[in-house]
């Protein structure tokens, strides 16, 4: 088996290197190195993913933990660096398919550095939940490569690829814990609905190409900016929301959050709902913000507003802490849509923002949350938290950290994240969502609330073991406060980056006030 | 205005007294304690006597401002004081009669393990009488009035082991509180309308208003709430329920605080706004209504009370209610003075009847005493006196004032006969009633069973009534220390009334009450010719109704002591009626107090507070809860199910979009 | 010369969260934790001094000022700065923390550290919500406070302590959401969360879309506020929190954490939207008015000692926003002054409370009676605070009561009227809770042998009841401060308020 | 002459098919299957596209949907070998461990 | 007029073939029915003038995609499937949904469709050589990324079909987690 692995790594090497060079002779069609460089962190990534998939069968099941997570950390990191490298070549490559801009470089660096967070956060889990290592890290990795590209291609095929190659990623890691039949379950619903909604929006993608005759983002962008719209286009852009709705877990595209969320892996599920769900944000801007899809407002508005009343009021009542977590990520993906619902020149830089602060602190939980799950996650009740505060002050403390984020106390991300998306709202005067969002986001302390008063009120249960947090996650742990914390305490940076590449995302499309105007036309 | 800075001083001396008594008494011997206290309310005293020698009505009225109190934006009041003719009276009146009682609670109170107490609580309240008195303002008038009911709560409430006691100094204090509100609104009147509360600013403005002949106007608003404030302080209709039950307190206290000094402060306040009175002909007349009815029925309750204490309480709200109806007619300076003579008879009245219940042991019941004059001399000679003076027997005291009053209530123009009529009835049943109890007290024979046994068990928590040794076994006098005040104040309240003759004592105040003494005087020379004839006639009148009242408590209690109960029986209900106070704090109970606490309890704790708004709110996160229970079981975990949910939210978007579409 | 300048401000803000972290450090041996805390808390206090000695006294600024840039996008600056409002709940606070350090003393036997920590951090907390001036700021602070003080009810409480912190937690995150919705559309369209910057922008009327919004900006601060305070239909979480809630929680949120509502109405309702303010006030009066004669009726029958404080502080609080809505200088004066007295008052209660709670462990007054024959000195003690409650003359109570009556009464007669029936009320419920306790024989066996105040207890106590009476006799020591902050405040108003008068 | 709108048609009803074909079915392999129908007609919709645009990139889609059906194929047989394994059933409506 | 004969004839066989997937009880009807659909579909892309696509259509799917279907029905010898009703929403709600969905973009593709020009045979200039042109330059991309497609699905079907005991036996020590569906899961282990 492992040597028809090797042989597989080896062809797909050879694919994505040789061939190239091969083809030099035709002028004119080869790429150039600049090419290369704007895809500099996914050539990275993969080469690291195969490096682990040849290095595991060399070690012994026992010890390969460390090794391999190591090497498939250092491969984030090198990825990490890269993505700087990368800004420095602004640009589409390979004839239009992928573009590096600010949008996409913050979106690369920020779906990398969940990887790497995630894999630092698995170490102990891995061997306390008896997972192999190896397809473990050799899948993150190369998941992280679709999402790299969702974030960059501007071709909907491309963005199709991608998308499928960090659904079939996370579909299989999300079935890993093997020994569980809810890890297999969730793996099945994810990937039988996952699948489901790929087909819409491609049904979407194909009627979009019927529409405008091309697969081009810019170039649907063109079309859709001149004047009269094809009928087709709002069906395509239905049929794409469907299937993109369906990735960001927007109502009613989110029954598949709830399941497979508990079953799933801790660490997975922590990357899962932050690392594709950013780039599913990123792809949903690019085709509805930069294509300037056709009557989108009030899809949103609407869908906005159902999504975080129904992902908050669910969480209300459940006793599975991923279960609550898997809510609140539905609310906070409503949060999101808000701002896309808001003007785009506002809304983007919102959404990036949003999106970066919802993955530190959301990774940071779920750390917390697989380190106290225990082995066979045993330990993921409400009631199994009771007296955290007393036995492990520190774990506790950091717990309550990110849970004050997500409610929105301010010097935490959470804070300035709602922040944004509410002044996005206002200035482009959707008073009713911003309503709705205030409204909710007091009903959803409730529940968090309910964590910390189990950790700090309620008298400890003896039989629930606390470990003392190994170093890798503690580690990760600390960086994901100190993202919080930075992005609470000095957002400023952060912002200005994300509303400078909202200028390029701006700028890439037509001006952002003719978007704004139509969107205003549909009010 | 000429400023005095020794005014200050006055109250400040007793303040101090009571400060170190307070916080050192509990260690220091009892004569140091006595010393301190005598010594500051003496100092003050003498201080009184010497700014009063110095006083010359040429540079009256005097000032002094010791320091700004509170100011904001325009408004500003200051702690300043204020002597004239009314305020030096009063000062002489509290300080003097203030100190003998000191002198006597000496001897009363000694064995009271609490004695520190008791004398430093005095001292707080000559502190703030005084205040009251030499205020120049209404506000810091306003500290003294509350702080003597602060000092009368704490006296009442002095046995507070009783339960009875603490009741009654509660209700003394809530019930007063209740007229301060009064009080306090009148001031926001003035407040808002003349933007200060300085006496002489006040009247200033009040001058230039004209007089209010159709009742309802700003001065007759504020001359009517301060008559709420003064009902409640001075005991009158309908605030004068907390009188009677003040008398739990040691006696002295009643003497002091419920006889001579604090219950008049209303009269003081009402003559010292006479200004305002003057021209609010409507409030003055409430005034003489109120007081006059007061009168009479307190003094209809006198009669059937047993309790010797009891029947001096409601003797004191009646003769406050002849001050009362004296200022209603206009005649502050009779009511002044017989505010006066009051405060030497009825202090000694009360000092006597102490004196009387030291003696046998702490009994308070008329019922169980008799024949005492045998035992006690001194006592049943000052306490004749007292008698003799508060039925208006000439030439004691209260023969002057009280004549004063009624001749003035028929003759002042906003006066009538009506007034005079019923205050002649009241004089006669005082007499009547008066006379009762100095027969049944002093003659006939000792009734009290042996003196042990007389003890009230529920008094075992008031050592004082029965802390002497010697107190067991027959009556006794008390000792000389308790005497000697009694002595001075029979003194007092045979020559007291003297200085009233041929007016001087009007004429004396006259510069205080401008306005409403010019008046009476034009009136007095206008009728000069019939006055003088009439005044001697009512003047004998009301003698013979003392005289009778006189007569009639002899027959009933001394000739034919078997009579008043026949009597009792046949009037009946009535009977009943009046010994039972007409069972006015049984209405008050049911009328206000029971409402009131189960009104709170039921509708608004339990009703809106718990009932409404936190229901509500409970019920919200209830109902929020089941709508997620609910709402969670779409999540019914059927994979088809999940399809349905995409596939069905997957038309309503299609179905938007086309419809946006072919828009 | 304002002395230090704006360092002292800092200075007086964070020493006690400094203090906080540095017990972090120290080992868990609980008495050197007390005893830091409390050098803490104190000196926290004697800095604090330091502003009303170096109080200018000129209306139109604020005072000790620091504003430096803090976040550039968004536009947040770290501007702190104080006037005659604000300066003496700085110090309000300050004095009563080291009481509270003293009230825990021995009654917090586990989890030491923690609590301590939560005290001064919630301390600076307080401190921040007062002294900053840029609305980011304001509400870091404000939130800060919600935090500490609930994990001081759960933790530390007793009875239904959960119930009680989440109810708590709840009511004030459900306000203060409308109030950031509010704040952020001030940024929104003014681009800075200056207090001073929105004001002028305001005034100037260079605000687009003001006109539309400020009603409902007005009611999104005004929700925050009013549950705070709490006005009347909001006020339910009061009483469960105070019950529940340990001593010194209990003084803190009585003495200072409901000021933070009447302070954020009297410093943004007011000094952001006085035509709105103006507009709204008689409902918001009526509402004061409610809950003054309301939490009277209810606390008068009130079975449970803490509870019985609680409603009365509702209706003291009242008693604030009568005063501030009748826009006239003596109610403003009167309010601010309420709020201290109030604050020393009602915390002296409520340690005399928890005093009794730690020799007795309830709160049910039908436990009690003839108390003062045991404990003379606790007594003396309660009455004194209680007088100062009551409102008596030359107690501190009386001259804030005294000066907003008079103020409500000059802007609407019959307001004042209606308010002053509290003078009544008052003294019913607090006389009849000290009959009930100290008088008469003592009922149950155990009272009597309940020790009396011991030295600790009694300079925790001496200086509320010295303050208390203080305050009543040389008011102007507060007042010379407070009123140039309040000519100020009603500068708008004048025309407003003359109207007003006139009705 | 065949009007584009038919081929369009057939992939809809196709697609529909496929989409039905995942609400009632009940066996976890046949739900598998009309996922696989509705790219089906997804590619034929491309293709008419392509045909209606005189556009190749139409075809070269297909193959790229293809080559992700095989894909998502081969992971999805293997999860629903794993599921069954686990839960010895094909049968969806047995698959509901996590729920509510 | 014989072009449209022959799309109406293959789409009829490919509607019966769908219809005939959701009919059939047995899975493997279902399959094979699935491959008629598709191999008519070929026919249908011959029609629109791709012949890479159509021979793509029958090697790729046909031949690949549903042996490894039919491999994976005989593996779990999967009988027929028990009409169990585990969801109403599926029918009350999914299914109309669908119908109305189905119904509006029919409509939308008929009515509102910008052109509706026809096609004929060989209308394409479809040359395998353009697609590679195509394919090797444009979306070289796509392509070399498919490949990390493929990649990832061979790793998920390597974990997820190797049996779990191999890891539990060599490293599984204390206790069995006592969980339901642990029970459920591990049952099957020995």
């Amino acid at each position: 088996m492992t040597l028809a692995l090797a042989t597989t790594t080896m062809t797909a090497f050879s694919q994505s290197f040789l061939l190239p060079n091969l083809l030099a002779q035709a002028q004119s069609s080869i790429p150039q190195s600049a090419d290369y460089m704007r895809i500099l962190p996914e050539l990275v990534l993969s080469l690291f993913g195969m490096l682990v998939m040849i290095v595991d069968p060399l070690l012994d099941e026992e010890n390969s933990h460390q090794s391999l997570g190591t090497i498939a950390l250092i491969g984030t990191l090198a990825a990490l660096a890269s993505t700087f490298w990368m800004a420095q070549y602004p640009g589409t490559a390979f004839w239009n398919m992928v573009r590096v801009d600010g949008f996409s470089a913050f979106f690369h660096f920020l779906v990398i550095a969940i990887a790497a967070v995630v894999i630092l956060s698995s170490f102990e889990y891995l061997r306390v939940q008896r997972i192999r290592a190896g397809e473990y890290y050799g899948l993150i990795l190369f998941g992280t490569v679709g999402m790299c590209l969702m974030s960059s291609a501007i071709e909907l095929v491309l963005i199709f690829i991608a998308l499928e190659i960090s659904s079939i990623s996370t579909y299989v890691l999300a079935g890993f814990r093997r020994r569980d039949a809810a890890s297999s379950e969730s793996s099945l619903k994810y990937f039988l609905l996952g699948s489901f909604a790929t087909a819409f929006f491609l049904y979407g993608v194909a009627l979009m190409f019927g529409a405008t005759g091309s697969t081009n983002i810019d170039a649907i962008s063109q079309v859709l900016r001149s004047g009269n719209v094809p009928a087709l286009a709002y069906v395509a852009t239905a049929l794409m929301f469907v299937g993109l709705g369906f990735k960001v877990a927007a109502v009613p595209f989110h029954v598949w959050t709830p399941d497979v969320y508990e079953g799933a892996p801790a660490p997975i599920v922590g990357l899962m709902s932050t690392g594709p769900k950013a780039a599913a944000f990123a792809v949903l801007l690019r085709v509805l913000v930069e294509a300037n899809a056709p009557g989108r407002f009030w899809l949103l508005w609407v869908s906005a507003a159902l999504t975080m009343t129904l992902g908050n009021l669910c969480a209300l009542v459940q006793d599975n802490v991923k279960r609550l977590l898997a809510y609140s990520s539905i609310a906070h993906a409503g949060y999101v849509l808000v701002a896309f619902a808001a003007r785009p020149e506002l809304g983007t830089s919102a959404v990036m923002f949003y999106t970066a602060a919802y993955a530190a602190m959301n990774v940071g939980a779920f750390a917390v949350v697989s380190h106290f799950a225990n082995a066979g996650e045993k330990y993921v009740a409400i009631e199994d938290y009771a007296g955290l505060g007393r036995r492990s002050p520190v774990l506790a403390a950091t717990l309550t950290f990110f849970l004050m984020s997500f409610i929105g106390i301010p010097i935490t991300g959470g804070f300035f994240a709602k922040f944004y998306i509410l002044s996005a709202a206002l200035k482009s005067d959707l008073v009713g969502l911003t309503l709705i969002l205030v409204l909710n986001s007091a009903v959803a302390a409730y529940y968090y609330l309910r964590i910390i008063v189990m950790m700090y009120m309620r008298e400890p249960r003896g039989e629930v073991p606390v470990t003392p947090v190994p170093a890798a996650a503690a580690l990760a742990i600390a960086v994901c406060v100190a993202a919080t914390l930075y992005l609470g305490v000095l957002p400023g940076r952060v912002l200005d980056y994300a509303a400078h590449s909202t200028h390029d995302l701006a700028s890439d499309t037509a001006t952002p006030s003719a978007s704004s105007a139509s969107l205003a036309a549909e009010r | 205005m000429t400023p005095n800075p020794y005014l200050w001083l006055v109250p400040i001396l007793p303040l101090a007294g009571a400060a170190i008594n307070g916080f050192f008494g509990r260690r220091s011997s009892k004569n140091a304690i006595t010393a301190i206290a005598l010594g500051f309310c003496g100092l003050a005293f003498f201080l009184a006597v010497v700014i009063a020698v110095r006083f010359s009505p040429a540079s009256a009225p005097y000032y002094f401002n010791l320091a700004h109190w509170i100011r904001s934006g325009s408004f500003q009041v200051d702690f300043s004081f204020y002597l004239d003719q009314l305020s030096l009276v009063m000062l002489l009146v509290v300080t003097g009669v203030g100190f003998l009682i000191h002198i006597y609670s000496v001897g009363y109170m000694w064995d009271d393990d609490g004695y520190y107490r008791f004398m430093a609580y005095l001292n707080l309240f000559m502190f703030f009488m005084l205040t009251l008195v030499l205020a120049k303002n209404y506000l810091v008038m306003f500290i003294g009035w509350e702080g003597v009911g602060l000092a009368s709560y704490l006296l009442i409430g002095f046995w507070f082991i009783k339960d009875s006691a603490a009741a009654a100094g509660k209700k003394a204090f809530i019930v007063n509180r209740i007229g301060d509100f009064g009080f306090l609104i009148a001031l926001f009147l003035m407040i808002k309308h003349f933007g200060t509360l300085d006496f002489t600013h006040v009247f200033a403005a009040v001058q230039t208003l004209p007089t209010e002949t159709a009742g309802a106007g700003l001065l007759t608003a504020i001359g009517l709430l301060l008559m709420v404030g003064a009902a409640g302080k001075s005991a009158q209709i309908p605030l004068y329920v907390w009188l009677p039950d003040a008398m739990e307190g040691p006696t002295p206290v009643s003497a002091l605080i419920h006889a001579a000094t604090m219950v008049t402060a209303g009269v003081y306040m009402v003559a010292r706004s006479s200004a305002i009175f003057d021209r609010a002909p409507m409030a003055m007349m409430v005034v003489a209504i109120v007081g006059t009815l007061t009168a009479l029925f307190a003094a209809t309750i006198g009669i059937a009370q047993t309790d010797i204490k009891k029947v001096l309480a409601y003797s004191t709200v009646s003769q406050l209610g002849y001050m009362f109806m004296a200022c209603g007619v206009g005649a502050f300076s009779a009511g002044i003075f017989h505010l006066m003579t009051h405060a030497f008879f009825k202090g000694l009245l009360f000092l006597a009847a102490g004196s009387v219940i030291h003696g046998i042991g702490g009994e308070q019941d008329m019922r169980k005493m008799g024949g005492l004059r045998v035992y006690m001399p001194v006592t049943f000679l000052t306490m004749s006196i007292a008698t003799f003076t508060i039925a208006g027997f000439p030439p004691l005291a209260a023969f002057f004032s009280k004549d004063e009053i009624l001749w003035k209530a028929y003759s002042s123009p906003n006066g009538s006969w009506v007034y005079w009529l019923i205050g002649v009835i009241t004089a006669f049943i005082t007499s009547f009633y008066m006379f009762r109890l100095w027969f049944l007290t002093f003659f006939g024979d000792y009734r009290g069973a042996i003196a042990h046994d007389s003890h009230d068990p529920s008094r075992a928590g008031a050592p004082a009534t029965h802390g002497h040794g010697h107190s067991h076994g027959d009556p006794h006098e008390s000792p000389w220390v308790m005497l000697g005040p009694l002595v001075i104040l029979a003194i007092l309240s045979v020559v007291g009334g003297w200085i009233g003759i041929g007016g001087r004592f009007e004429h004396f105040l006259a510069p205080v009450f401008q306005s409403g003494a010019a008046a009476e005087l034009a009136h007095e020379t206008a009728g000069e010719a019939a006055g003088k004839g009439t005044e001697t006639l009512l003047m004998l009148i009301s003698v013979t109704a003392a005289v009778l009242g006189l007569l009639l408590a002899w027959t009933l209690y001394l000739r034919r002591p078997q009579l008043p109960a026949r009597i009792a029986a046949s009037l009946g209900t009535l009977y009943e009626a009046v010994s039972h106070k007409y069972y006015i704090d049984e209405l008050y109970a049911v009328l206000f107090v029971k409402p009131l606490i189960d009104g709170s309890t039921t509708i608004l704790w339990h009703g809106v507070d718990q009932g409404v708004i936190d229901a509500a709110v409970n019920d919200s996160a209830d109902a929020a809860r089941h709508v997620s229970d609910n709402v969670r079981h779409m999540q019914s975990g059927n994979l088809r199910s999940y399809a349905g949910w995409v596939a069905a939210g997957g038309a309503v978007v299609i179905a938007y979009m086309v419809w946006m579409g072919v828009r | 010369m304002e002395g230090l300048g704006p360092i002292i401000l800092s200075l007086v803000t964070f020493i006690p969260a400094a203090g906080g972290l540095l017990i972090l450090l120290i080992p868990r041996r609980d008495r050197d934790i007390k005893v830091f805390a409390l050098v803490i808390s104190v000196l926290a206090f004697v800095a604090s001094l330091h502003l009303p000695v170096h109080l200018h006294r000129d209306p139109n600024t604020f005072k000790f000022e620091i504003d430096r840039v803090w976040i550039t996008t968004p536009n947040i600056h770290y501007h702190m700065g104080i006037d005659g409002f604000s300066v003496w709940l700085v110090v309000l606070t300050t004095f009563l923390t080291p009481l509270c350090v003293l009230i825990s003393w021995t009654s917090i036997h586990e989890r030491v550290k923690e609590f301590f920590i939560l005290l001064l951090i919630l301390e600076t907390a307080l401190i921040g919500v007062f002294t900053s001036l840029d609305l980011f700021l304001f509400y870091f602070f404000w939130e800060a406070t919600l935090i500490p003080m609930a994990l001081l009810i759960g933790m530390y409480g007793h009875g239904r302590k959960v119930y009680a912190a989440v109810k708590f937690f709840l009511f004030t995150m459900i306000g203060s959401m409308f109030m950031l919705a509010a704040i952020v559309w001030l940024y929104a369209k003014t681009g800075s969360f200056d207090f001073v910057v929105i004001q002028n922008a305001i005034r100037s009327g260079s605000v687009p879309g003001f006109e539309t919004a400020s009603l409902w900006l007005f009611l999104g601060f005004f929700v925050a506020f009013a549950v705070k305070v709490p006005i009347f239909p909001l006020h339910t979480w009061l009483p469960d929190a105070h019950v529940e809630a340990p001593t010194a929680g209990s003084v803190l949120l009585a003495g200072v954490l409901l000021k933070m509502g009447t302070y954020g109405l009297l410093r943004f309702n007011v000094g952001l939207f006085p035509e709105q303010a103006h507009r709204n006030a008689p409902w918001i009066m009526v509402l004061a008015l409610i809950g003054i004669i309301y939490g009277a009726l209810v606390s008068l029958v009130q079975p449970n000692m803490k509870k019985l404080i609680a409603y009365s502080s509702v209706s003291h609080l009242g008693f604030v926003v009568l005063g501030i809505f009748s826009f006239t200088a003596a109610g403003l004066n009167g309010a601010v002054f309420v709020m201290l007295a109030h604050g020393v008052a009602t915390g002296g209660l409520f340690m005399l409370a928890g005093i009794l709670y730690e020799r007795r462990h309830t709160y049910e007054i039908t436990e009690f009676g003839g108390l003062a024959t045991p404990m003379p000195k606790y007594a003396t003690f309660f009455l004194v605070t209680v007088l100062a409650s009551v409102g008596l003359p030359l107690m501190n109570g009386f001259v804030g009561e005294f000066l907003v009556l008079s103020g409500a009464f000059q802007a609407r007669p019959i307001y004042g009227i209606l308010a002053a029936t509290g003078v009544i009320w008052s003294a019913c419920y607090l006389l009849w809770l000290y009959q009930r306790v100290f008088f008469g024989k003592v009922k149950h066996e155990v009272n009597n042998t309940l020790p009396d105040l011991n030295l600790r207890e009694k300079t925790a106590l001496a200086p509320i009841a010295i303050a208390a009476l203080v305050m009543g006799v040389a008011p102007l020591v507060w007042l010379s401060a407070i009123d140039p902050a309040v000519q100020a405040a009603l500068a708008p108003f004048t025309q407003l308020a003359s109207t007003m008068v006139g009705r | 002459m065949v009007p584009l709108s038919y081929y369009l048609v057939l992939s809809g009803i196709l697609f529909v098919c496929g989409v039905l074909g995942f609400l009632i079915k009940r066996n976890i392999i046949t739900i598998f299957m009309s996922i696989e129908l509705m790219l089906n007609g997804v590619n034929l919709s491309f293709v008419a596209f392509a045909a209606q645009w005189h556009a190749l990139s139409g075809q070269v889609f297909v193959f790229f949907v293809m080559v992700v059906a095989a894909a998502e194929a081969a992971v999805g047989l293997a999860i629903i070998i794993a599921v069954y394994r686990t839960r010895e059933t094909l049968n969806v409506d047995q698959v509901n461990l996590l729920k509510l | 007029m014989l072009h449209l004969i022959l799309f109406l004839f293959f789409g009829a066989i490919c509607v019966a073939g769908a219809v005939n997937l959701l009919v059939q009880s047995h899975p493997i009807n279902s399959a094979l029915s699935l491959i008629v659909v598709m191999a008519s579909l070929a026919a249908e892309y011959l029609l629109l003038g791709a012949e890479f696509v159509a021979a793509v259509q029958v090697i790729v799917y046909a031949g690949a995609i549903m042996v490894l279907f039919l491999i994976t029905i005989m593996l779990l010898n999967a009988g027929k499937e028990e009409r169990t009703q585990g969801s109403r929403v599926a029918t009350l709600i999914g299914v109309p949904g669908l119908t109305i969905g189905a119904v509006l973009v029919a409509w939308t593709l008929v009515g509102r469709l910008s052109t509706t020009r026809s096609v004929s045979i060989g209308a394409l200039w479809g040359a395998p050589k353009d697609i590679a042109r195509l394919l090797f330059r444009d979306f070289l991309l796509p392509f070399e990324v498919t490949s990390v497609l493929i990649l990832i699905a061979i790793m998920g079907a390597v974990v997820l079909a190797s049996r779990p005991e191999a890891i539990a036996r060599r490293q599984y020590s204390g206790p069995r987690p006592q969980e339901t569906r642990e029970l459920v899961a591990t049952g099957k282990d020995h």
